[in-house]
This record gives C-alpha cells, structure tokens and sequence, in this order.
C-alpha cells in the first residue's frame, strides 16, 4: 500500500517475523506474523498483554532466541541490512553497539560481582578501541548522564548497593554508552514504583531528545505507551493487530482487541461503577483456533472472521488485522479481498509522517 | 471430567520415561527373588548352607569344574573349599542386604522426617538443638566408629535377647546405618518445611482458622512427599554399597551366611584363580545399585514441579 | 577383614598357627644316647614319606652349585620375631640364622632325606658331645679357628655367657627355655632359678651358674651339669645356647638397635624393620670354611624385604622376574596357587618343575575336646567317629595341607611314631573318613546321655570359618546341636586357655621342638606340660608319661610314647585330623646343592627352606 | 470527566442473602486499628543474637473501616501496607497497638511510651471465630493455592474447619461458591495447574467467600493479573461487595484500581498514614504534598493528557532509619518551596483533619494549591544533566 507523501526510510522493519519453540508439549507459535517498523528518532510503543509474543519479537530483533527456539521466517532489516542474515560476529558488532537493550529486572540484568563502573567501561571497550582508564572515565560520564548523584563514588559500588531505580539507571547508562541508534526497552519501568517510573521515563525523554536514538519500548502499561511512544503496535495471541500512530490508536482504535483493551481499564479521574470487560481468556498457544484468534471474545464476531484476517490498511498509515470495515463498521458480504493480497499490501504500508 | 491429581500426572510422566520403567521392573524382580529367595533356592534343590566336598579338588579346595565349579546343578559355579551353591548363596545373600538396606531406609525416612518437621516447624530454641544435634552426628567418622563399636554393641544386643549369630548383626547393621543417615533427610525436609511456612497458601489456611496439626499435616505434609520420595530412592542403593563394603570390613554378617558385601570380601583370595567368584556378586550388586539411581533421577524429573505447571 | 584374615590364613594354611607362641622345631629319629655315632636310626616305618618332589633334571643344577650372587627372601612379617640369637624361637627364623648368622655347638644335618636332616652334625663343637655321669654332664670342645665377625676367637666363655643369659628371664623374653629346665642350679620356692641373669646376679648367684656349666683351662672345652638325666641334651643345645660376646651384650635391645655380632659365614649390613624395611647379611671376612665344615655359604648376599603383601608375594614368585628369579618366600603358597604350579602334591607343573615341592611341615592338628566338660568318654568317641575329616581336609586345601593322621605324633618323628588303628579298630569298627553318623548315633545311645549342645572354637578366618561350618554339619548330622564361636586371630590362643571363655571343643596345632615325643605328648596331655587344651589330667596317665620322660634308653622311650599317644587317643582326648604338610616355592635362578637334580626341598628339623643349601644358578 | 457514583444496578447472580450478614444496620465500625506498630528487629553482633536496629515497617497506624465500605490503601514498595494487613489479620505478631474487629478485640499491646500493663490477645477459640468473619485474598494466584488440592478441598477448606463436616452440604456451599465467582460448577474435582493465572484468582475469592466473612482483606489481588483480566475480576470484588454487603482492605499500588474500587483511601508512605480522604477528594484536590506526587507521577493511557510532573528526587530512603521529623521532608517539593521551614525536620506531623472528611499528616497542608503544584512541576524540570 503505497503511502502518499516521501517513505522516510525505517530505521528497522520486521515484516512477517515467526519465531517458534518446539517444546514437550507441541510447538508454541510464540511469534507468528509480525510487521512493525521503527522511524529513526522515533518511539514505538509495543503493546499486549503477558503471552502475546512482545518479549520475543524482541530478542529475536538481537537475534537471542536460544532451542528450543528458533526464527522460523521473517525478514528484519536494520540500515539496510537484514539482521536474521547476518553472520554472527557481524551481529555482535550490532548488538550493544547500534541495538542496545534493557530489561525489566534490573537486580537480575547487571552482574552482582562487579561494580557498575565496571561493567559500564567493558560494555564501552567491548566496541571501541579506548584504553582502560578512558573507558572508566567513559563510565563516570555515562552514570552522571543518567542523573546518578556522586557519579564517582557509585561507580565504584555493587549492584547491591543500589535502589531498583538507581539500577535501572545503570542499566540505562550501560545501553547508551556505546551511542546506539535504536534502545530495544523490555518493560523498563514494570518493577518500579510510580514515582521511581516517572524519573526514569523524565531520562529516557530527555536523553531520547539529546541522543536522538529511536527506541522500541516494550510494555503491557497503557499509560506508559501513551505518555512515550509517536507510533504504537498492539500485539495480541503473537500477531500485530493494530499498529498507526498513538494518537490513532488511542482516539480511534479500529480493532475489537484496542478497543476492548482501552475500555477494560480503570482511568484516574473517571470513575465508572463497572469496567468494560473482553470476556473469556487469550487463546492457548498450543491449540489456536482457526481464522481470527480474537473471533471467540470478539463483540463483533462474523462468520467471515474464520478466515484469518491480514493486516489491512485502514487510513492513511494506520493498519488493522481485522475484517471491519475501515469506519469500523460491518462489511458488505462478499467483498473480502483475498488474504494473500491483502497481506502482500499490508508489508509495503508506511507509516505517515505526522 | 474429573482432574488429573499431580500424582497421576507424575506417573503418566514416569510410564513415558522408559529408563525409568526398566529400572523399576529390574528392582521388583529383585524384591521378588529376595522375598522369594528360600523357595525359589528350594526349586533348585540346593541351600547355601549345604556343602558339596565331592565338586571339589585335592588342589587346595579349587572347584573341579572349570570357572569356579559352574555346572549344570550349579549354573554360577560352587564356593572354594566349601562347595555351596553360588546362585543360592546369590538369592540368600540379596535377601539379607535388602532386608538390611530397605529397613534401614525406612528407619531414615521416619526419624528424618518427624525430625526435620519438628525443627522445620518449631524454630527457636528445639531448631537450634536439632539443628546442632544433625551438626554433631555427621561430624562423626561414621566408619571408625562403625567398626569399633560393632563387637561391643552386637553382644549388648544378644543380651538383650536377639537370638544369637546374624540376627543381632544384622540388626546393629540397621541401627547403626539409620542413625547415621537420618539427619541428611531431615535437614532436607527442615529446609522445605522452613520454605513452605512461608508460602501465601499456608498463610491462607493460618487466616481460614486452620489449627498447627491441620496446617503440618493437610498443608505442608502432602507437599513433603515428593523430595522424601526422591530421597528414598536414592538413600537405598547407598546403603546396599555400604553392607557391602561393612562386610568387607568385616563388621557384616558372619559365615555361614553371607550377603553380596562378604561374597564380595572373599572373592579377592581367589580373584586370579576364579574371577566368577567377584564377577557374580559384583554384576547383580551394580545392577540392583544402578538401577536404584537411574529410578531415583526419573524420579526427581518426575516431581520437578517447574514441570507439573 | 581382608589384610587381617589373609595373614593368618597364610599361616593358617602352613599350618604354623601355634609357631608364633609355641616355636617349634622339627625333629627326626634321634640316634641312640650313645655319642658321636651317626649310625641311621630306624626311618619312619608306615607313614608316607615326605619326599621331595622327583622333578626332572634342571639343566642348570647338572653344574653342581656355585658361589655369587644375592638371594632375596620375601615375608609379609614386619620384621623377625625375634633376632637375639637366645630369643629367636620360630622355626623359619632359626633356620635362616643358623645358615647364615649364628653358629651353634651342634646343628642338624643340611639335607633333602628327612631322617638324615634330622641327625646332628658337629658345629662349633669338634663331636656330639659326650654324656657322663648317667646323662646328667655333657662336654663339648670347641673346633680351633672359629671367630665372631670382628675376628675375635668364640671361646668357651662366650658360649656360657650366651646360655647364662636365658636366665634373664624379665628382659631376655619369648626364647627357649631349656637351660633354666635342665641346668643343675637351685631354683626358688615359685619354681623360678635362684640365678637371675648375668645383669643382675650377685657373685653368690653367678658362682652357682659358673657351678652349672664351667670352662676348661684352654677355654676350649665347655662343661654342662644337669639336674636330670637328658639323653638327648645335645638336641637341646641347638635351642639358645648360641654364643654372645659379653662386650657387646646391650640385653633387651640386643641385635635391634645395633647389628647383632655374627658368628656365622653372614654379618648384617642393616637391618630396618617396617613395611618395605629390608635386612642385608654380606659375606662375613673372618670366617673360614676350614672352620666350618657344616656350611657351604654360596650366595654373596642375602636380602630379606619386610612387610609385603601375601597376594602379591605369591604372584611374584610364580611370574619369577627380575631379582624374583633369586628369592625365597617366607611361608607356604596359597591354596588358590596351588593348582597353578602342581599337578598333585608329588608332581609340579612342567614349568615349575624343581621350583615347588609339597611335604610335611613340624605340625600335627587336631581337635581338642574340654574333657572337664565332655566327661562323658563314649559321648567324645561319637563326635570323633561323627567328625568328617575328609572334607574338614578338603576345605583346608586338599592333599597338599596334610595327611588324615591317626594321633598327635607325626610319621617324622621318627621311631615315636607308629600307627594308633584309630580309624580302623580301636572303636570296633572301621570310621570312615567322611565320618559315620549312625555309628555315632549309637555310641550316644550306649553313652546314656542326651547328645549335649557343643561350643566350637576356632580363629576367625575365611578357611576356618569354612572348616567350622563342615565340623558343625557332620556333627549335627549325628544329633549333637553345634554353636559356633569363633575367636578373633589375635587371641585365639588367649582365649582357649582362659576356663570361662573356651569352648567345649576346638581347633588345635603343634609342633614338636626336636624329633622326641618328649616334645609332644607332656605339654598336649600333661598339666604341667603348658598346652594342655584338653584340660587332660588323669593320674596314670601323667606318671608314666614321667618315667617315659626319665627312660633312657631310647627305643624303650619311643614304645612309651607310641602308648601314650594311642591312650589319649582312645580316651578321645583329642580327634586328631591332619599330619601338616607345607608347599614352597622358591625363583626360577636358584638351585639347591644337595636338592634332586638341584631342586627345592623341604628341611625337615624346621619345615623351612633349605637356606643353608641354596645357591643362584 | 468524573462520573458520580451511579447507583449499583447490577442484580446479584443468586437471589442467597449470606447467612452471615446481620439484616439490621450494624454499629457503624467494623474494623478500628488504634497506634498499630510492627518492627521486624535486625539481629546481628557476636552470636547474632543481639539487636541491632529494626525495620520500622508500620509505624503507628490508625483508622477504622465502616461496614460495607471499601477502604483503599496505597504507597509504594517499602511504604508498610502489605505488613499492615498481616498484622490486622494476625499472620503477624504485631509489636504494638490495638485492632478490634466486629466488637471483638484481636490484640491490645501497649507501645514503648506508654504505662506498662499486660498485652491482651484474643484466644484461641476467640480468633477462630474472627477469623470465620475476617478473610484475606492474596497477590501471587501461583502460590496462594495448595498444588496437591482440589479446587473443591479448596473452597471447603475453611467451613470443614469450622465445623462443616457433612461432605454433601460442604460440596453444595463449594458449588455455590464457584457459580458465584464465575466458575464453572464442574471444575471442583480439578487442580490449581489446570488453570489460568485469573480462575486461579476467582478460586482464592470463593475460599474467602465460602466462609460468609464480613470483611477481606484484599492484599494486591490483581497486580499480578494482565489488563483484561484484572477488569473481571475488579468488577467481580465489586458485585460481591454490593450483594454481600461485604467489607474490603483494599491494598495495592496502582492508583487507578484503588480508586476505581474504593470508597475511602489512604495513602501511606514509609510505615506512616500521610492522607486519608474519600476517594474522589483524594483523586480531584489531593492535601499532602507526597499524595500530589504521587497522581502527578502516574502516566495516563491518553497521549493528549501528556502532562509534565512532579519528579521526586532521590529514592524511598531506607525504613530501618527514617528520616527525622515529617519522614517525607527529604523529597518534598513543598517544603522546597516554603524555604524548608524548620519544622518540617523536627515535629513529626500527626494526621488531623482539615474538614469534609479529609485528613492530611503535613504542617503545611493548607499550603496546597494549584499554583503551588505548578510550579513545583516547573521545578522540576529534567533530571538529566547539560550536554556533556
């Protein structure tokens, strides 16, 4: 689907990305057709809730999927080049350098037996040819960046000796050392408290701002994807379902799943005596059902959803795995256009520019 | 539809775990025959006891057939000397180490579990003591102390009326390996106690009303089971491998009986002569201790609760 | 269990159980009292003779013996018992330190025929001495030329200091004590001399020993005055009456702190006891064979290594390799070996052929029965008619361990010896060797008692634990209930002897110390005699084994003591089972000078190895 | 946009009225906890038997909580609500204060300060009884349920031990119990694995509800479940409340779940109560400086209402020393503005009331206003240091 005005070149795009394990059980699609794209600068919030396959996208992105994981398809270009191609030790050259990545437990991510100093300066000299004292340096000069207080001294701590904010800060300051043009965040602020998640989302700003890295934050808070993110996708059962620009998503979700997913959330301010609620629960991996993995807590259930739907384009770079018509209504029986094409059009969407 | 308990799950896993079918099928024919073991020596007309001198040599008590006197009536062959039968010695002596090895784990399990409960359960000053009096019994030099005191302690024993000969060895054997033994199992289970306490669903029968007997045994007992299970399996084959070597060291049983340690222990006379006479005992004793372990890891595998999720 | 029990079955299987406490020496047909004749006795008539194995020719010994090399002797024993020559009591010891280190007055003949090996031959002393005074005084003279190592001439004070220091009882311990028996010196209320020792008598006392035995001017001649007549007082004087320079007498630790003084063709080197430890004998330069016409010291040095490990022995000298090829092993093969190296007792494998040889060692064995506790004679003659000593012998290792004997005096002791009809007609009817049940059920019938519950008592060994279990079988086979108690190695001995712990019956063995039932039926049946296990006492008895004791007159003497030996039989004193029999093995380098075709032989006097007759081919 | 509370107008799924509510309009308090402390010592010296220091987890906490009334209690990680409600239910030995619930008292400890007299603990029989009226539903579906029992053992845990021994009746309040939490009526024979993380949590509802309490203790009941699924369950404590008349502890640390179910809320911060107001008070004009932080820090899932905030600096500091005086002055931005008035370090601020039911622990509470919060947002301004 063409778009209208200059494609601004992405800095990364997945098109059609499947990652699947081969457990005791059977084989889980944990990712299963996902397409998304991130403008260089720009932030795009992943939305979904536990088991949609966010955390995977991810690691299959730095290309750390262990067995009995595997990346089945997919292509995923970053700068031209399609990472799952790439040798190893040219991947490597990528990872912590161009892509760096942060977690959601800080106490687990940073190794407890060497100071943050440390483990900052070896991220540092593991891609740059700086002397030892440099890379220290380096490091001081990072942990100030993140706002830590007496930079110095902290440096010279243990992990262990530090808050969950304070460590989520080193963790920061660890990923953007090495001057990345994309910051992957795997649920960055989950494990902290409001007020800590405030300062560390005040950072990322700010230093998003400065740095002008783009940054794919991976999260299932909703507040968090409208307060940081220019483009969201919303992931459901291992597929995008809605991807556009946040304010879209927000103001005029098209499919059931946002719309359901908005609905069911109790807002600050706006007391309702009942929430909305998407009844039943997400579909089991090892058995999805055929067509629409919404269909069967779908509102808006047709006979037409038990063929699966594409990602469709339904404005101007807004696009919906859903066969509502584009205004959100019912389609005229018959209309369907094929899957196959309809997904071929999807992967060359473009995200406008707003 | 009715649930599937976890037990039923855990043996569905074990049926699909094929070593651990073989294992278990190896073991409870090895418990048949020791049960068994009188008559099945009856079907081959021939006790341990009863001596053959006309199957052996004037060469110094060497067996007449060749590889230890192995013939037809006698498949393993026959003893130096004495002439008994190999294979009945076989079945008798399995018979003693089992009844040694499975009583003595059972006498572990008991003392091990109330143990490690009670100083799981009641911390302060009784998890102290306990704690302190596990310490002090694995500091022991369970060997010296083994041997020294076997003398001693198997005639207190016969005074206290068990009847004369192996009885009371065989019952020092019990006592001795199982007062040993238990604080391994009880610190584990004191361990697992100490973590299940704290686990929100105890908290949550303590908020229902529930009373200390119902929690320790509804709650927190049930839960036990597995790693005391897993324990077992793996305590057993250790106390077979320790007859047997008591027994070489001459703290087992005494002639005419024998177990697989003393068949063992007089093998290596004759080792460069019959090498049947250490091959025989030796096989069926790996096979019995090998078979134990491998049944003991499905077993842990099993039970691993990250995999009943 | 396992190094325990294998040392003492090694022994066990020689046969030797009694050699560490009681010492022992062989013995055959003494001559008659009168002195120097070296006329044959009258050999052992019935019981087989031990002779060596007929091993074809070894092309090697055809050469007739040389001098050179070294001999290695290997033992599992931590060091010798006892290397003062007047402590020495085991029998191997005293053969290999009468070959070697010490020279006695009189010695046993070196020789492969058993009744010759166990005549005298003159060593220090010019003859056999002559006997005086009705037997009670005994002279010997010194050969000319004979030198302690350092050169010094042994003269006939050094042997009386040698045998003066038997009486230091308290510090010269564990030897013969045949001098404080039979030397003419007062003894004290308690039985002990009244002369204490060299280190600490007073003159009074010495003068009363210097009474006892005294020095002819020359210094040659050597006089001993006996309390009793002792017709073969020149047997005697081969046990601890060797002699010891009195300046180099260090009393207790004699011979172990510093090297003994050597009297004999060998001096040690050094001596270091332990596992590993080793003893070195090199040629002594001050002694001649002009002087010593008894030994032919071939080798150039003998070597014996300490502390190995029996199993290990036994291989190496099969395999023969190395310096094996010139070693000795102290002590018998295994019974499991035996099949690799014989065909039957009489004939060694073809490759072993002239290296092993099976024959009678000193010991007699037997059961003794507790007779204060078996009273009943009829109820003793069923356990020996219900005893299966056929397969009691096969257990222990078939042939090669003994033969069925019929009495506690063995074939070689020469004239003492003749067949008791035990097993043949003295219960009325022949005893079959696997024993007869219901011929015992009888006996126990006539004797009007119940057949009584019986404690055995034997050392804890695998071969024993065996051997007990057939002794209980075929005596539970005749209606007697049988408990087995056996007893740990160490104090087996300990044990039986003390009344609260022995049992009803038991294992026995002994040896006699010279080929004279005077060695042999007082201390088995005798109160006073020392191992009388069978608590024996009976009156008649006791007083014709005295005057047999006093008879002079040897044939005379051996009648008595064919008599006695086939009474307690008949009382069922005992229920003899097997006449000992040893089988040794030495390397495939060496030969024997006056072996068969160089081949090894069994020494009678000790049932040790022909040390004094081996040389590297 | 705020909504008044429209009137409950859903019909309860089964006609039962709970035996165990009182028909007539009970006393007004069900639960008042007076001065509640709990300190968890710090062992350490030679032998580790000495003490050291203590975590000041609840530092002198009172309220009460009316009948059928839902009270909310929030803070973050550190602040003692979690504590707070072991104590009340007595899975913790309280150090001091008094809890009577429904006219019975639990526990009455006399603080350090004050006379010495004799602690009074309710018996044992006595706290069975309470505990027939007092449940809990906790955090982790995962490790609130026993693995080795049924879903029916379960819910029939709590009225076997209370006497209900008659298998057939107990299964029938089992059934009725499931239907009522939305589950089906097959699954009692079934084992918590077999379920998802949210049927789990209706499970761990229906063994709190099978004992008719009037009063649970919610502790984080949903932070574990994922969006979709904490909407059932939120409106499932919700119809429960209004058909049982039940009384809630709601504890949790997302503000917008406290406030979408409760009536009353607290906020605590470091072992103390700083604010106590009815939710929509709380929520439109809150009047305790760390309370203002607190909503201004929450992000909204709006990407118009991106609003800059109020940054807290430095972290929560440690309860084992809190801080001197009001225990939030180290982070506060009002007393930044007012100059750092003297006080604010030295005289603890006690919780006292300013009128419409609210109740704020600041000196300074009156200070409050619009354009104090503005410009403490101004102020705040990023955390992140000039172009290197």
């Amino acid at each position: 689907m063409a778009t209208t005005r200059g494609a601004q070149e992405a800095l990364l795009e997945v098109v059609d990305l499947r990652t699947h394990f081969a457990t005791a059980d059977g084989l889980v699609r944990a990712v299963d057709g996902v397409s998304l794209r991130i403008r260089p600068g720009k932030t795009l919030g992943v939305v979904g809730e536990s088991g949609c396959g966010k955390s995977i996208t991810a690691l299959s992105i730095m290309r750390l999927i262990e067995r009995p994981g595997r990346i089945v398809s997919g292509s995923i270009t970053f700068d031209g080049q399609d990472l799952l191609r790439l040798p190893e030790d040219e991947m490597r050259n990528i990872r912590g350098n161009e892509i760096s990545m942060i977690f959601q437990e800080p106490m687990t991510s940073l190794n407890p037996v060497y100071t943050c100093g440390d483990q900052i300066a070896e991220a540092v000299s593991r891609h740059g040819s700086l002397t030892q004292r440099e890379a220290a340096a380096r490091a001081v000069e990072m942990l100030e960046q993140v706002g830590i207080p007496d930079a110095k001294r902290r440096a010279g701590e243990h992990p262990h000796q530090l808050s969950g904010g304070m460590r989520q800060r080193v963790m920061i300051a660890m990923a953007l050392s090495t001057n990345p043009q994309l910051l992957i965040a795997d649920e960055p602020t989950t494990a902290l408290d409001v007020t800590i998640q405030a300062q560390i989302l005040e950072l990322m700003k700010a230093l998003r701002e400065r740095n002008g890295m783009a940054i794919m934050l991976i999260t299932h808070d909703l507040g968090v994807v409208a307060e940081m993110s220019d483009d969201v996708s919303v992931m459901y059962a291992g597929k995008v379902v809605e991807s556009s620009d946040a304010i879209t998503v927000y103001d005029r979700p098209h499919h059931p799943y946002t719309k359901g997913l908005l609905a069911s959330i109790p807002r600050m301010g706006a007391r309702r005596e009942r929430l909305d609620v998407i009844k039943g629960v997400v579909p089991n991996p090892l058995n999805l059902p055929s067509g629409c993995l919404f269909k069967r807590r779908c509102p808006y259930a047709m006979p037409i959803c038990d063929n699966a739907p594409p990602l469709r384009l339904v404005a101007e770079g807004h696009v919906s795995r859903c066969w509502l018509a584009p205004d959100g209504g019912r389609p005229e029986l018959g209309e369907a256009p094929s899957a196959a094409e309809a997904e071929a059009a999807a992967l060359t969407l473009t995200v406008a520019n707003p | 539809m009715v649930g599937r308990s976890l037990r039923e799950i855990i043996w569905a896993r074990l049926r699909r775990d094929r070593v651990a079918m073989i294992c278990l099928v190896i073991l409870v024919v090895y418990y048949l025959i020791g049960i068994l073991g009188p008559v099945v020596a009856g079907i081959l007309n021939d006790s341990p006891y009863t001596l053959h001198p006309d199957l052996i040599s004037e060469m110094g008590g060497k067996p007449i057939a060749a590889y230890g006197g192995i013939s037809a009536a006698h498949p393993l062959g026959v003893e130096w000397g004495t002439g008994r039968d190999i294979l009945a010695q076989l079945l008798f002596g399995l018979r003693i180490s089992l009844v040694i090895s499975t009583v003595a784990t059972l006498m572990t399990v008991v003392l091990g579990v109330v143990i490690g409960i009670v100083a799981g359960y009641s911390r302060g000053v009784t998890d102290n003591f306990l704690g302190r009096l596990m310490d002090l019994i694995l500091a022991f030099p369970f060997l010296l102390i083994v041997m020294s005191l076997s003398g001693v302690l198997t005639q207190r024993l016969t005074q206290l009326g068990v009847p004369e000969g192996n009885a009371s060895r065989i019952l020092y054997l019990i006592l001795v390996m199982s007062f040993f033994g238990w604080p391994y199992l009880a610190r584990i289970v004191r361990g697992q106690v100490l973590s299940l306490r704290e686990r929100e669903f105890v908290e949550a029968s303590v908020a229902m009303g529930a009373g200390r007997r119902r929690i320790l045994f509804s709650e927190i007992l049930p839960n036990l089971w597995a790693p005391i299970l897993v324990y077992a399996t793996l305590t057993l084959p250790n106390y077979i491998g320790l007859e047997a070597a008591l027994s070489f060291l001459g703290v087992g049983v005494l002639p005419p009986d024998v177990t697989f340690g003393s068949m063992l222990a007089n093998s290596v006379t004759y080792v460069n002569v019959v090498p049947t006479y250490l091959f025989i005992p030796g096989t069926a004793l790996v096979i019995l201790v090998v078979s134990f372990n491998l049944l003991g890891d499905s077993l842990r595998d099993a039970l691993d609760p990250k995999g009943v999720h | 269990m396992g190094g325990l029990t294998t040392r003492w079955s090694r022994i066990a299987s020689l046969g030797a159980v009694v050699a560490l406490v009681a010492g022992a020496c062989g013995g055959s047909s003494a001559t008659s009292a009168p002195p120097a004749s070296t006329a044959p006795s009258t050999g052992a008539s019935t019981a087989p003779s031990a002779a060596a194995s007929t091993a074809p020719s070894a092309s090697a010994a055809a050469s007739g013996p040389k001098s050179g090399g070294t001999v290695y002797l290997l033992t599992q024993a931590q060091q010798f018992d006892q290397v003062d020559p007047q402590r020495a009591y085991t029998g191997e010891d005293m053969a290999f330190f009468q070959a070697t280190i010490y020279r006695s007055l009189e010695a046993y003949t070196i020789s492969p025929d058993n009744t010759k090996a166990s005549q005298l031959t003159p060593d220090l002393a010019t003859d056999l001495g002559t006997p005086s005074n009705g037997a009670k005084t005994w002279t010997f003279t010194l050969r000319d030329g004979v030198t302690f190592q350092d050169g010094s001439p042994i003269t006939c004070a050094d042997v009386k200091y040698g045998t003066s220091r038997t009486f230091a009882t308290d510090v010269i311990s564990g030897g013969p004590t045949y001098a404080i028996q039979y030397l003419d010196i007062p003894s004290n209320k308690d039985g002990s001399s009244q002369y204490p020792g060299p280190y600490k008598a007073t003159a009074a006392q010495q003068a009363l020993f210097d009474k006892a035995v005294t020095c002819s001017a020359d210094n040659k001649t050597i006089t001993f005055n006996l309390n009793q007549p002792v017709a073969d007082f020149n047997y005697t004087v081969t046990l601890g009456f060797s002699p010891v320079p009195k300046a180099a007498d260090t009393g207790e630790s004699y011979g172990v702190a510093k090297p003994p003084v050597a009297s004999g063709p060998y001096e040690v080197q050094s001596y270091q006891t332990g596992n590993g430890g080793k003893m070195i004998l090199v040629r002594n330069p001050n002694w001649s064979q002009a002087s010593d016409p008894y030994r032919h010291p071939y080798p150039d040095q003998w070597e014996v290594d300490f502390g190995l490990d029996p199993q290990v022995m036994d291989q190496r000298m099969i395999q023969s390799t190395g310096n094996d090829q010139t070693a000795l092993m102290y002590g018998g093969i295994m019974p499991q070996d035996l099949a690799t190296v014989f065909v039957d007792p009489n004939t060694a494998q073809p490759q072993y052929a002239g290296r092993v040889v099976n024959g009678y060692d000193p010991y007699a064995r037997y059961i003794w029965i507790n007779v204060q506790k078996i009273t009943n004679q009829k109820i003793r003659e069923a356990m020996a008619v219900a005893l299966d000593r056929a397969s009691y012998r096969k257990i222990a290792g078939g042939e090669f361990v003994g033969d069925l004997a019929d009495g506690v005096i063995k074939p070689n002791l020469g004239m003492d010896y003749a067949p008791t009809n035990m097993w043949t007609t003295m219960f009325g009817q022949a005893i079959p060797d696997g024993g007869d049940p219901a011929f015992a059920k009888q006996l126990i019938s006539q004797s009007g008692a119940a057949a009584p519950t019986l404690t055995f008592n034997y050392a804890d060994t695998p071969t024993y634990g065996k051997i007990a279990a057939a002794v209980q079988a075929s005596l539970q086979a005749a209606g007697f209930t049988v408990n087995l108690a056996p007893i740990p190695p160490g104090n087996y001995y300990s044990t039986v002897f003390d009344p609260k712990k022995a049992g009803d019956f038991g294992i026995g063995g002994w040896g006699a110390d010279w080929p004279n039932a005077s060695t042999v039926i007082p201390p088995l049946f005798t109160v006073k005699g020392g191992w009388d296990l069978s608590q024996a006492n009976d009156p008649t008895f006791n007083t014709a084994v005295a005057a047999a004791n006093a008879e002079t007159d040897r044939p005379t003497q051996a009648k008595d003591w064919q008599a006695l030996n086939t009474e307690a039989m008949q009382k069922v004193w005992a229920i003899p089972t097997l006449f000992g029999k040893a089988s040794l093995i030495m390397g495939s380098g060496l030969a024997t000078g006056t072996g068969a075709n160089g081949g090894l032989y069994i020494w009678g006097p000790y049932g040790s190895n022909p040390y004094g007759d081996v040389y590297v081919k | 946009m705020t909504e008044t509370r429209a009137p409950n107008t859903l019909t309860p799924s089964s006609p039962a009225v709970a035996p165990g509510v009182a028909g007539a309009v009970a006393p007004d308090t069900l639960l008042r906890v007076d001065n509640l402390v709990k300190h968890f010592e710090i062992r350490g010296g030679l032998l580790g038997m000495s003490r050291v220091g203590a975590v000041k987890a609840v530092d002198g906490v009172s309220f009460s909580v009316r009948r059928g009334e839902a009270l909310g209690l929030v803070g973050e990680s550190g602040c003692g609500k979690t504590t707070l409600g072991k104590v009340i239910l007595r899975l913790l030995p309280a150090t001091s204060g008094r809890v009577e619930m429904d006219g019975q008292v639990l526990f009455d400890i006399p603080a350090r300060g004050e006379p010495r007299r004799r602690p009074v603990y309710a018996s044992n029989e006595a706290m069975k009884k309470v505990r027939q009226n007092m449940q809990v539903v906790f955090q982790d579906p995962y490790a609130s349920l026993n693995p080795r029992m049924s879903v029916g053992e379960l819910v029939g845990e709590g009225p076997l031990v209370h006497g209900m021994t008659d298998k057939k009746e107990r299964e029938a309040l089992v059934r009725d119990m499931l239907g009522r939490v939305g589950l089906n009526q097959s699954h009692i024979h079934r084992y918590p694995h077999e379920f998802s993380g949210g049927q789990r949590q209706r499970i761990g509802i229906a063994r709190a509800l099978a004992l008719h309490p009037a009063f649970i203790v919610c502790d984080e009941p949903v932070s574990a479940l994922d969006v979709s699924i904490q909407s059932q369950v939120l409106n499932l404590l919700n119809d429960l409340q209004a058909e049982l008349g039940l009384t809630y502890l709601f504890i949790a640390h997302n503000l917008a779940v406290v406030e979408h179910i409760s009536d009353r809320v607290g906020v605590m911060y470091l072992g103390k109560l700083v604010e106590m107001a009815n939710v929509d008070d709380i929520y439109a004009n809150p009047r305790h400086p760390y309370t203002v932080a607190l909503l201004s820090a929450v992000p909204e899932p709006d990407p118009h209402r991106r609003k800059k905030r109020i940054i807290l600096k430095g972290d929560i500091p440690s309860p084992a020393n809190p801080p001197s005086g009001c225990r939030f002055h180290t982070r506060c931005w009002l007393r930044e503005q007012l100059g750092r008035p003297e006080r604010c370090t030295t005289e603890e601020p006690v919780l006292r009331a300013l009128g419409s039911g609210q109740e704020s622990a600041c000196h300074f509470a009156e200070e409050i206003s619009p354009e104090a919060v503005a410009s403490a947002v101004a102020s705040s301004g990023p955390t992140v240091t000039a172009e290197p």
